[in-house]
Parts: C-alpha cells; structure tokens; sequence
C-alpha cells in the first residue's frame, strides 16, 4: 500500500548506507530534486547512483555527489556542459563510473521490473562497451547479454498522483521514472500534488500504484 | 565553396523522404529540422521519449519538462505522443526509425561510427544514446566537417577512435562532398568546391566514383 | 464438517494481508473478492491489464470491453488503471504481486503445481497465464477439493500430470484441510472435519503437523 | 505515413499467403472483427496466426478457421466454451498449434518490437512448454531462453485513432494490441472513430504512429 508522506524527509527516511538508487530525470526533467535534498539531509552514503547523467549545476544529484556520499555512479552521460560536480571528483578518483549506453539502461531496469534474467541486445556490439561481455549471433545478427539493473529504492519525479499511488507525468519529464518505478525495491515518489482517488483517467494511469511506495508533494 | 553548416543541413533534409520518422541527435544535426519542407509530415523523435517533437521553444513557450536529447527547450505539435525511456528506445533499437541524423568524430568506409569517445585517457566517458541510435534506424546518416581542426580526415579506413557501431553509418553529408558508405566501401556521391581527385589525394581511404559502383545510390 | 466452496474462499481470503495486490486466476478462486473484508484496500490484478478490478458486472454495467481473465464481464473501481499485455505480465512476472490463488489438478508436497494439463492423450493444451502466475506472485496459495472424484488424492509426493510450475505454491486450501507445502514438505495446518490421522491415513505425501514443523507457518 | 482506408478491405488488402498474421483480443475483447471478416473476403490463406485464443463461436478468427486459412496457430489458450471450430479442426489433425504461455507470448512479441534477439525468462521452467529449450542459472534462478515473434502483419482492434495513426484503447480491450502494433511489418487498426491531429491528448496516447500502418474506422 502507498503511504501519503508528509515531507520529503519522511518518505526518504529508511533509506539506508550502501543502497543502490535509482534517479530519475533526463537533465532536470523529471529529477527528483526535492527527494535528493531530503536524501542529502538524512544521511545515507555510500550510494551506488543509477540515474542518465551525472548532476547538473550545484544541486540535486550534483549537491548528493558533492557530499561523497556516492561511491559508484551508473549512467549513460556523464559529461555535460554544467557536470563540474561529478567531473571533479571523477578526475580526482573519488568516485566510481560505469556508462552505460542509454537504451541499456532504460532496457535492463525494465527487465528487472519485470522479472527477465538477462536479455541479447543489440547495443554495443564490437564497441569497448561490449568488452568482456557474451555475446551471440541470432539469425545472422550478433547481440550481446545484458543483465538487470535493480534498485533497493528509486527516487521518482512525476506530475500527479492519486491517493493509492497511481501516478502520471508531464511531458519528457515522464523519461526514466516509470521505468525506474518498477526496478526498485522501495519507490519513492515527488509530485506537484496528490489528488483524490478516482481522479486520474484509469487510460492514462502511467505507473500503475503497484509500483508506488511513498509519495510526497512538493 | 564548401557548405556551411545551415547547408549541410539542408542537404540532409532533401534525402530525407516524406512521412519519415527521424531522430536528429543532439548538436549540429538538429539543424536539419529548419530545412524540411513544410508539409513533409517528417515526425522528429527525441530518444528522451517524445514523437512529433516540434521547433525550439522560446519565450513563454519555455517549459522545463519540455526538452530534447540535447536538454534545449523544444515544443509540442499536433499529434505528439510521450513514452517513457523503455519504451522509447524500444522504439529506436527495434527499427522504426527511417532515418538518423549523427555527427561523428570518425568514419570507416564500411559503416563503421567512432562519435561518442576519443579515446584520450583524461576524457570523461559519455555515451547517452549515440549506441542505440546508431545500430537502431533504418538508415543511419552522419553529418560532419569532412577534415578535423588539425586537418586529418574523418572519413578514414579504419576507426581509430573507440567504436560507437558497426557498420551503421550509410550515408556521410560533409562540407566539402556527400558519401556513400558501407560492405562496399566509399562511394563520392556529391563535391561543393573540390573534385574527387583532390578529395582521392586527401583521403586514405579507397574512394569510389557513384558511377564506377552502379546503381543509383544517391536515390532514397 | 467439510468446507463449501465459499468457506473455502473465506479461508483464502482471510489470510490475504490487507493491502495486498492480490490475483484470482479464473474460475473458483475468484470467489475470493466476495470474502475480502471491506476497507480491506485489497487490490485486484487481472491478467488481461487491469489493476483495482470491482465485482462482475451485471445489467447495464455489462460492457464487452472490460472482462477479467475468465472473459467474465466486470467492473473498474476508483483508482484503477489499464495496461497492455506486455506491462500486465511484467508485472506479474517481476514478482510485483502479493498473491496469486489458483486451482490445481495435483500439487506436490514440495510445491510443484500441476493445473494447466491432465496429460490426457486427447486433451487440447491450454495453458493461459498460469505459468506466469505460479512462478511471478510473492505468495502462490491453491484452492482445491483435497480429492478428486474418484477419490484419488490431489495433494500428492510427486505430481503425475504435466508440471505448471516447479516448488512454486506456498499454502493449499482443500474442503477438508489447509496446507504448507515447499522445500520443508506438507504441512497441515488446519482441519474440518476430519483429523491429521486420517489424512495422513488417505495421502501418500508425507504429512507434518504445524507443531512439529515449528515456527508459526499460519501467521501471513 | 500512416493510411486512413475507406474500408476494412482496402486495410487488409495486401495480405499475403503464407504471412504471420498477429490478431490481437482476449476474447472478444479488443477483437478486430471486421478486419478478420475482411481478411476472410480477401483470400489470403497458408496462415500461420498468433492470438492469445483460437477463436470464439463462429466469428472472427473462429470464422477464419473454419475456412481452412489457418495452417498453425500460435496462442496461449485455445480451450474456451466457445471454441468448438478451433477444437473440431485440431482433432482431426487439420491446424497445426504451438501453445506459448501468456505473458511469454507477450513478451516475444515485445522483444521483436524492441529489437531483443532472445531473454531469459522464468515461466515455464521444468514444465513440458520449456522442453528442448535452453535454460540457464542466473543468480541462483533458473530461466529459459526464449526468442522473438515477429507478425508480418497485424490486426488490432483499438478505440479512437487520430489522422496521424495515434491510438487509445478502451479498458481491458487494450491487451496485446499495443505490443502486436510493434512486433509487426504491417499494422492495421479497426477503431471505432477517426479524429483530427491533436484532439487526443499526447499523455494519454497507448500507441504511438510509428507503430501504425493503416486505420479503418467500423
């Protein structure tokens, strides 16, 4: 059952050291910022971060990867014009980086949500990406195996929700959240605000509640 | 005279076909979209998961949640649809694009694409979508300048910098000549301001005229 | 006194957490929902994309475009949503769900699920989603008559008919009986009716009463 | 560019012999009647078709059976009340069937819309429908390994599209119709109307365009 929450602080509240998270947001479309802040408040570190870039500016993931209290970050684009957090303390070793081309990130959170144990995909074959990984020809194609990429909790920036968690979005904001909601353990979830259940159209439900842990609006 | 790049891009637009679902990247390809011809019905995809993605916004058009895969501020047409990631590049890595638009570092004469990595040992690593783009579309066209700063080719026989696919690229629109890439090799299709003599000299890959290799190959 | 259908639904039904994301498969155990306390907050998952299902639809509530996984006609409660086949299934294979209660043909002692085939020579295989609701739910609980009519035993050392899914059932609800079943064997954990020696008496499956089993398997 | 036909024959005119053909509904739900009835009058036959059912009392695909068109069929569930054509003919030996459980059925078709050449799945394993298949041990599960289906064509039943091909459905009729409008070469939709570009609202489109080759309304 989804929990209404009362602040940030509350619905990040058990997050715990050492967790894997899963960030939503393209840029700062759709990036959880006010779920981030609260994460930077409560404490939790040495977080594994799944999330397409690598902060932007000097807040959100930025501010959490400012801290240390990221060991590894998982993402597709790293570099960006405004990612001078994140590549300060890469060039200086203090954190972890493995890339991951988009659509494999997207893909593989989707097949842990959804219970695939590995998948043949066609990304990356022959570049260093595909390194050391299987790979195999299907009728006349060559794919290589990617595996799930789970989360112990994602952080989730959608547009409304009902009362029993049912979310949608707003636009490109949508990007990584719907995925990112079905990959974790626990799901947390910002929206601009949370109406009455029966409100939103049962057609353009996008998250369904199932995946939807605790909600706040921000 | 070699092509600006408001010219290259509208080379690009013109083998564009109409009715064309096309993923422009980010950076210089998505110039291309100020040069389709009105009533095209080309449909522009953002791998940030968006069809019948419209121009860039400006003013109070600006929308925060309104981005492209370049994080620029863009605008909604009639008949847009929004997906999540998933699902967009299930979109790209399944085929239904015709056609994509990549800048390049390198390019093979067989197709190969070198545009996410020098390989310089102190650059960060990035990668975004250039993969999937690259091994999804029907046809895969790259938009460069055919010469770096320094003045070595970028259409070469073999990529030196790290790959971003194999064997994707068909077509390369440059400032001074349009090629032909792929099994076959480098075919000159089209020179601005030079002959494919000059460009034979320059080039170290094996270089074809489009009459030598048969066919029609400029044709969509 | 043995259990009707219906108390065996109530049995079901009261150890379904409240909260739960719960699926009813088809046919008997969708008797279920009638047992669901109110306020419950229980919610229904139909296989054919439809989280928050109500009750069967009657007179002019029928309507052709909204079923449940028996193509019975039902209704939308507030808050439901729809999905497409694919996003249903992930869903149910992602192990997103609570409970699954299905009937059975035979289940093992150690939890293996015989229901979507008799292995009769002659029989058209239909398998529908049960594969994917026994291995996909958290918790898979049975409901079932404990014999068949002709008095063979459904609770069995080793299933005879053509496997569903293996070691997957964690609780099974009989006329006479509810049982544990896993890697630990059967356990009985309640009787109507009848006594352990009894069923220990008619089942070849070797039987444990709860006490011996330890722990407290009846708490959900 | 997608077609907006004047009938259901011209939609299916270009159905070849031989062809997969994926025909979406479960049940009678979501099922694309009048392009099956249009399909019958077209003539194609050698079919090998892949539904979730094998056809309900003599309509729709049931009809199509009773024609001889169908050489194979590909579902989960061929055994209904109503399914006496399908059943009468695979007795007496005269449709071949492969029966795929649900949801892999869902997911085959997902994979060959989304480009995967083969997934690891967990459905089915240790059962008859997983023999001959490869299986593999990933973090201490087992999975199968199981392959796309590809439709050359297929036939959906959705509820309203707009001129450009964007499609909604309608309640649980939704089903395989979004996933079979990717797995296939050709897509045709019977709808129950045709509105102008931009009267459906672009978050609560299921299918977008790309996906959708021909739109008749019934």
């Amino acid at each position: 059952m989804t929990l209404i929450c009362e602040s940030a602080a509350e619905a990040v509240a058990e997050v715990e050291d050492g967790s894997t998270v899963l960030i939503g947001g393209f840029g700062m479309a759709g990036m959880p910022v006010a779920l981030i802040d609260a994460l930077i408040d409560q404490g939790a570190t040495d977080l594994t971060v799944v999330s397409n870039n690598a902060g932007n500016g000097d807040t959100g993931l930025a501010a959490l990867l400012a801290q240390g209290r990221v060991r590894k970050m998982v993402c597709s684009f790293p570099r960006q014009a405004d990612s001078y957090v994140f590549d300060g303390l890469y060039r200086a070793g203090r954190v972890e980086l493995e890339v991951v081309p988009q659509g494999n990130l997207a893909e593989r959170m989707r097949a842990a949500g959804a219970g695939i144990g590995a998948f043949f995909c066609p990304t990356g074959v022959g570049t260093p990406l595909a390194e050391g990984k299987e790979t195999r020809e299907i009728d006349g194609r060559t794919y290589v195996l990617e595996h799930p990429i789970r989360g112990d909790v994602a952080l989730v920036g959608a547009h409304v929700a009902d009362r029993m968690g049912n979310l949608v979005y707003r636009k490109t904001a949508r990007n990584f959240g719907p995925v990112m909601a079905t990959a974790a353990t626990t799901t947390i979830v910002q929206v601009a605000r949370v109406v009455e259940t029966g409100e939103l159209d049962p057609e353009a439900v996008v998250t369904p509640s199932i995946y939807v842990d605790r909600v706040v609006a921000v | 005279m070699s092509l600006t790049r408001d010219e290259m891009a509208a080379m690009v637009a013109r083998d564009i076909p109409a009715g064309s679902f096309v993923n422009l990247g980010i950076g210089q390809p998505t110039l291309v979209a100020d040069f389709l011809p009105e009533g095209s019905g080309v449909v522009l995809h953002t791998e940030n998961g968006m069809l019948n993605m419209g121009p860039a916004a400006v003013g109070d058009a600006v929308d925060q949640d309104l981005t492209n895969a370049g994080k620029i501020p863009v605008t909604e047409l009639p008949g847009a649809s929004y997906f999540h990631h998933a699902d967009s590049f299930a979109m790209m890595r399944g085929g239904h694009l015709d056609v994509c638009v990549l800048g390049a570092f390198q390019v093979a004469g067989n197709g190969d694409l070198a545009n996410w990595h020098t390989g310089a040992a102190d650059a960060i690593p990035a990668v975004g979508g250039a993969m999937d783009l690259a091994i999804g579309a029907k046809r895969v066209f790259v938009m460069m300048t055919l010469f770096a700063k320094d003045g070595s080719p970028k259409l070469v026989p073999s990529c030196t910098y790290p790959l971003t696919g194999v064997g994707c690229v068909d077509r390369v629109y440059t400032d001074v000549a349009t090629f032909q890439v792929g099994p076959e090799g480098a075919v000159l299709l089209e020179t601005f301001g030079t002959t494919f003599d000059e460009l034979a000299a320059r080039l170290d890959v094996p270089l074809r005229r489009a009459e030598e290799a048969g066919g029609d190959p400029g044709s969509s």
